[in-house]
């Protein structure tokens, strides 16, 4: 019996403003996530990807339908979640270790540890960025920092507390294709390892294709899910996959899909 | 055993005439009655009489017209006046000769120029009255006591009120001399009304003795402060190292002559008044301040805590 | 707690809290006789208040429309003021430290002097509203234009705007939320400084009625002319925060009050 | 103009003026036949200062170390209840009106009062400067807390922060500018407190050292008293700048005053 | 005789702080841009792509080399240029028709226009809007939009004033590949018809290429540029140009020398 779904969405819809000022970004979406899956979600700009991974977590009600996480109904923010926003949002007045370092401060059981372990868990602040390339960083503020290097600092602060839930929004729009190719590999490796949950939105269908289990497809604004794909190439994928033509073929069918979505 | 701490607050800074209680403090007088008194600086009378009803303070410097006032709206919460210090009031108005204001009918119409809470200011219908002129034909305007003699010399009103010793000195210092004045006091007008006495609030009240070895110690300064104001002076300068002590010498010496050292005080001794010449001035008071009834003499002043007569006798 | 109930809730909390706090200052009055001459009862104010009814309006408006020029010429001069500390590094290093001696000279002093060169009456009260409620919205404004983000500024100049472009299109939208701050202390400031002025000389206003109340040991009416002044108070608060909301929107959108 | 000239003139700018101001002042004095007793010369109450140096000095420190102490109170409760003011709509509702209209009543009215209650001395000075300093602190605070971008509360509770916690980890420090500048203004009413209530009651401070020499008409020991009290504003707001500079440079990253 | 070129970087270098906290972003630039040129940067994240703009621009000044502009060395903002900078930065309190039209207000000579062609102006910044997808948008603040949107107002904003010297930083790279590529047709087509000198910083190779007359390649941190190529296709180029392989191959070329770059 395969275990229940740990994220379950159903015709979850999302209206923001009020009155004439009334607009339905999340038309009817409808999807559920097992524990310990990679779940990818493209779509067209503005089609509310952002505010699907909103009321997923729990940051925003749904004004119809029904989130649940682990078959309880979402009434706040669930726990157990690193989300890396589209906009990095990291906080001036603190360094870049100090904002990787912030959920540490705040989740537990390291909030409780901290104090005392404080170096060892400097050093695992120091170990991720020195992971995405911005060792030697930690001491700037993140106005000191390219806008793909605070990019991959968003992703370090949603990582550093081993979350059991990643959400990933957008994660590496803004760094070049190497980069970019080799946090894929970092990512994998990362959920071979620990095996979380994690939900992907990005516009690179190879990204999508690489990282994920299940990638969702979603119609314009409003969004709905007009296609799942479920990518069953083996683990781990190496670079040399996505030449592959299984993979290819998956890109190629996804790509077709959100075109026709375009062409509308 | 420990000496018994009183409160006592003056009616405004420490000046030449209110030098005894401090010549009496630094030579410890009080302290020699048992007394571990403290001495601070008011705000008028009207706001001393507040401090000693309200109990902040055991014993008080005020104007007792003021007291008056009190009295009549606080029925059953009198507050006693045990001493009378100023036996003639230092009330008075005062004009610029320039003004052509040259008799006391004079003022009506004019305008007049004192802060609200100045006894002279309070008692100035009653004044008019006694000199035959409306009171409501006198416009009158509020000023800050350090606007008051500026305003006079700057003409922005024709005529103030206040203190002599207050006022006189005040526009000498802004260039106007005596000559240069037209003054009318309330006491040449024939207004009888007292002036400043020690108060004392309901909780001292019960305590005899306290009161009287308070009396007994001020008696005493003001005596050698009579005979020599020179030393009231310097006690003054002691609390207030930046006083000018010949202005407040003079200051002293004109209180003393006016208001302290009348034939009655001469004749009959400090702080006691005249039954009936009080009991008409409380009329008067109560008519000037339009008081709905005027309170009886006897719970507005007591001589219950005065020393007998002869060690009253403060005129040298 | 539906929104309806919490928005009920909102709107009434801050009667409840008044009355409770007058309730709790009536009782204290009662069980620890404390005379009236110290602190009258609520009670006592507010039978003063009927009575007087027309005698506190008149001289409240006195009050009122003196203070609301003295006001508005401190938003006005404070605006520039501000604007110009806030963008020019002379003007700042020039004038800041002149502003600050200033104000942390007590007007009690100044006032009397002030009289003297302008007479009494509505103008130094004007005058006194204004100099006292300036200079938080100076600080507040040259605060706000000192934080603007570099990236803004950077778009302007890229723009070619000019320092005075940077000022009006960046500088004023982004020291709005500083300003409406600067507005609530401005405003309560503006009403201390009329009735300060009114206590100092002359014979109109609040601030001379409470005065003469209190020589007469009236100690009632003198409360009821405090209460007039916090009336005031809020009501000139409450217009302010209604513009507020409307012009700063954007700053307020994520509001932790909700 | 070079940088290094640029930083002289930013250093001497504050002085320049204040000298300007000093010979215009003693110039008008002069030139207009200005009595004494209305504004001393400036070169007057530099004489008083020097000659009474020790005495100024001496009243100075009593002021200032109750102005401190009621201005650390302020710091401290403000941000309190600043804090509480910015995270619950209730407190907001509550309190916010209270606080204006208890602000928008002139201090000179309730320090009586307050000295009925507590006595003459430190204590009612610390009180009023504790109370006329408080609100520009409460107001810049809530209002620095409400105008926290949504995203950073989103950022917090995604990671199941508590209310408190977004207080500390992100209210406080986005609070910090707000607060800072309105540091500014609470120093300066910190003092105006402290001498207020000199002046009403005691006999200690710089506030009774005017109050008295303006009642013997010495104008330039009042004029050196008003010298004295804004060279400590000065002071405690240059104090307050460094730490601003310190923290919240982030702030002013990108400042228009360089 | 070929004209001057409009804007000429020599040994341009750029460091950021003071003290301990100097840093070299910019190591050592030279570079020129013709009139009507159409450049693209790449190179990997953090290595001084955003700076060269900024120095080009005139937004910062060298701290070594020099930077001129039509033969004048530049020492403060330029006139006539149109920036999309890589974080949106669109103005809160601004709606997003009134943020795009910023540049009318100050830019000569629409600001002295702009008053008495109100109606006109609004009409072409809701054309612009529509052409990038956000027709019905203008209305919105700007913290209504996805974040794809915003970047989309952002390239309008650069372009309402019709400048002559437009720079692109990453300004498609949140978007989908279609909105993408539709973008890539319009921004060609509108150089094309103005011939407008742009320099365009992306991550995605196939886009410079498609736009760029060259592209300039550039090392890590700190930066210096390490390859110039010309990219001779025909113009206009289209989405079937992107599949010719002589465009495959100048995209390989560029790949090579990026990961030579990143693999050092
Ligand atoms: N304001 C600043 N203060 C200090 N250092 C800065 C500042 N801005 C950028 N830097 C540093 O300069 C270097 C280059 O930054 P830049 O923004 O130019 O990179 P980039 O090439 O645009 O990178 P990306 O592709 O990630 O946007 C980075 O190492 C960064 O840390
Ligand atoms: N706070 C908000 N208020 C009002 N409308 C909003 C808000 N946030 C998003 N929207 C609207 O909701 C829709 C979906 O937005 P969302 O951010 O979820 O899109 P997205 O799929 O993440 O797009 P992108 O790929 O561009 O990031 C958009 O049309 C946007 O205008
Ligand atoms: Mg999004
Ligand atoms: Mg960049």
């Amino acid at each position: 019996m395969p275990s229940p779904p740990l994220v379950e969405l159903k015709n979850v819809s999302l209206a923001y403003g009020e009155g004439s000022e009334r607009m339905l970004a999340l038309g009817d979406a409808t999807m559920s996530i097992d524990d310990g899956e990679f779940v990818a979600v493209v779509g067209p700009s503005g089609c509310g990807k952002s505010t699907l991974m909103k009321l997923v977590t729990g940051l925003l009600p749904p004004t119809g339908g029904e989130v649940s996480v682990r078959g309880q109904p979402v009434t706040g923010p669930i726990k157990g979640v690193g989300m890396a926003f589209q906009n990095a949002t990291l906080m001036p007045w603190r360094t870049t270790r100090d904002n990787i370092m912030l959920p540490l401060e705040v989740v537990e059981p390291h909030k409780r540890r901290l104090r005392a372990n404080r170096a060892e868990y400097i050093a695992r602040a120091e170990a991720l960025l020195a992971s995405v390339g911005l060792g030697g960083f930690g001491d700037k503020f993140p106005w000191q920092l390219s806008g793909g290097m605070q990019q991959r600092s968003n992703v370090c602060r949603a990582l550093i507390h081993e979350p059991q839930i990643l959400m990933l929004d957008e994660p590496f729009g803004a760094l070049d294709a190497f980069t970019r190719e080799e946090l894929w590999g970092i990512m994998q490796a990362l959920w071979l390892e620990r095996r979380f949950t994690a939900v992907l939105v990005t516009h690179d269908l190879r990204e999508a294709v690489y990282l994920a289990d299940t990638v969702y497809v979603m119609s314009r604004r409003p969004g709905r899910i007009v296609k799942v794909r479920t990518v069953d190439l083996p683990r781990p994928r190496t670079l040399e996959t996505t030449f592959e033509p299984a993979f290819v073929d998956i890109v190629h069918e996804l790509r077709e899909r959100i075109q026709q979505e375009h062409a509308e | 055993h420990a000496d018994t701490p009183v409160k006592f607050t003056l009616d405004w800074v420490f000046q030449g005439p209110t030098s005894p209680f401090l010549v009496a403090l630094e030579k410890g007088y009080y302290k020699d009655e048992g007394l571990d008194v403290t001495m601070d600086p008011g705000q008028g009378s009207a706001g001393a009489v507040q401090r000693v009803a309200s109990g902040a303070y055991d014993i008080g410097f005020a104007d007792v017209n003021s007291l008056i006032e009190y009295n009549a709206k606080n029925p059953g919460k009198e507050i006693l006046c045990v001493f009378m210090a100023y036996d003639f009031p230092p009330f008075g108005v005062y004009a610029l000769k320039t003004s052509g204001i040259k008799t006391p009918a004079d003022l009506a119409g004019k305008k007049l120029g004192a802060p609200v809470f100045d006894a002279s200011f309070r008692l100035f219908p009653a004044f008019a009255k006694k000199v035959g002129i409306d009171p409501k034909s006198v416009e009158s305007v509020n000023l800050t006591p350090q606007l008051r003699e500026q305003s006079l010399v700057q003409g922005t009103v024709d005529f103030i009120s206040g203190h002599y010793f207050s006022s006189v000195l005040d526009l000498e210092a802004r260039g106007v001399k005596l000559d240069d004045l037209v003054v009318f006091t309330y006491s040449d007008a024939g207004m009888d009304v007292y002036g400043n006495g020690i108060i004392v609030s309901p909780q001292m009240a019960e305590k005899p003795e306290v009161v009287k070895g308070f009396l007994r110690a001020t008696i005493k300064a003001w005596k050698e402060v009579a005979a020599n104001p020179e030393i009231g002076v310097a006690a003054a300068k002691n609390r207030d190292p930046l006083i000018d002590e010949a202005l407040e010498l003079r200051r002293l010496n004109m209180s003393l002559q006016m208001n302290v050292l009348t034939p009655y005080v001469k004749e009959n001794g400090m702080g006691d008044v005249d039954p009936e010449r009080f009991a008409r001035s409380i009329k008067d008071v109560a008519d000037a301040f339009g008081l709905p009834d005027a309170p009886a003499p006897e719970k507005v002043f007591t001589d219950y805590y005065l020393p007998p007569k002869a060690d009253r006798m403060v005129a040298p | 707690m539906s929104a309806l109930q919490r928005r009920a809730i909102r709107l009434a909390m801050p009667w409840l809290t008044l009355l409770a706090l007058l309730v709790l200052w009536e009782v204290a009055c009662i069980v620890f006789h404390i005379p009236e001459i110290v602190a009258p009862r609520p009670t006592r104010v507010f039978e003063v208040v009927i009575q007087r009814w027309d005698l506190l309006l008149r001289f409240c408006l006195e009050t009122l429309w003196t203070t609301l020029i003295g006001f508005f010429l401190a938003i006005g001069f404070g605006l520039l003021l501000g604007l110009a500390i806030g963008a020019s590094p002379f003007i700042y290093s020039g004038l800041y430290p002149l502003l600050i001696a200033f104000n942390a000279i007590p007007k009690v002093a100044i006032v009397p002097i002030l009289m003297i060169w302008v007479g009494i009456g509505a103008l130094p009260a004007i005058i006194t509203a204004f100099v006292i409620s300036f200079f938080p919205i100076v600080v507040n404004v040259a605060t706000g234009l000192a934080t603007i983000e570099p990236e803004m500024r950077d778009l302007m100049r890229s723009l070619g705007a000019s320092n005075r472009e940077i000022l009006v299109k960046v500088g004023i939208p982004r020291a709005m939320p500083y300003l409406f701050a600067s507005l609530k202390v401005a405003a309560t400031l503006a009403f201390v400084g009329s009735v300060l002025s009114e206590t100092v000389g002359g014979n109109r206003g609040i601030g001379f009625l409470m005065l003469s109340a209190s020589a007469r040991n009236d100690s009632a009416t003198t409360f009821a002319g405090l209460f007039a002044i916090a009336v005031m108070g809020v009501g000139v608060y409450a217009a302010c925060a209604l513009i507020e909301r409307r012009m700063t929107r954007w700053a307020f959108r994520g509001e932790l009050v909700r």
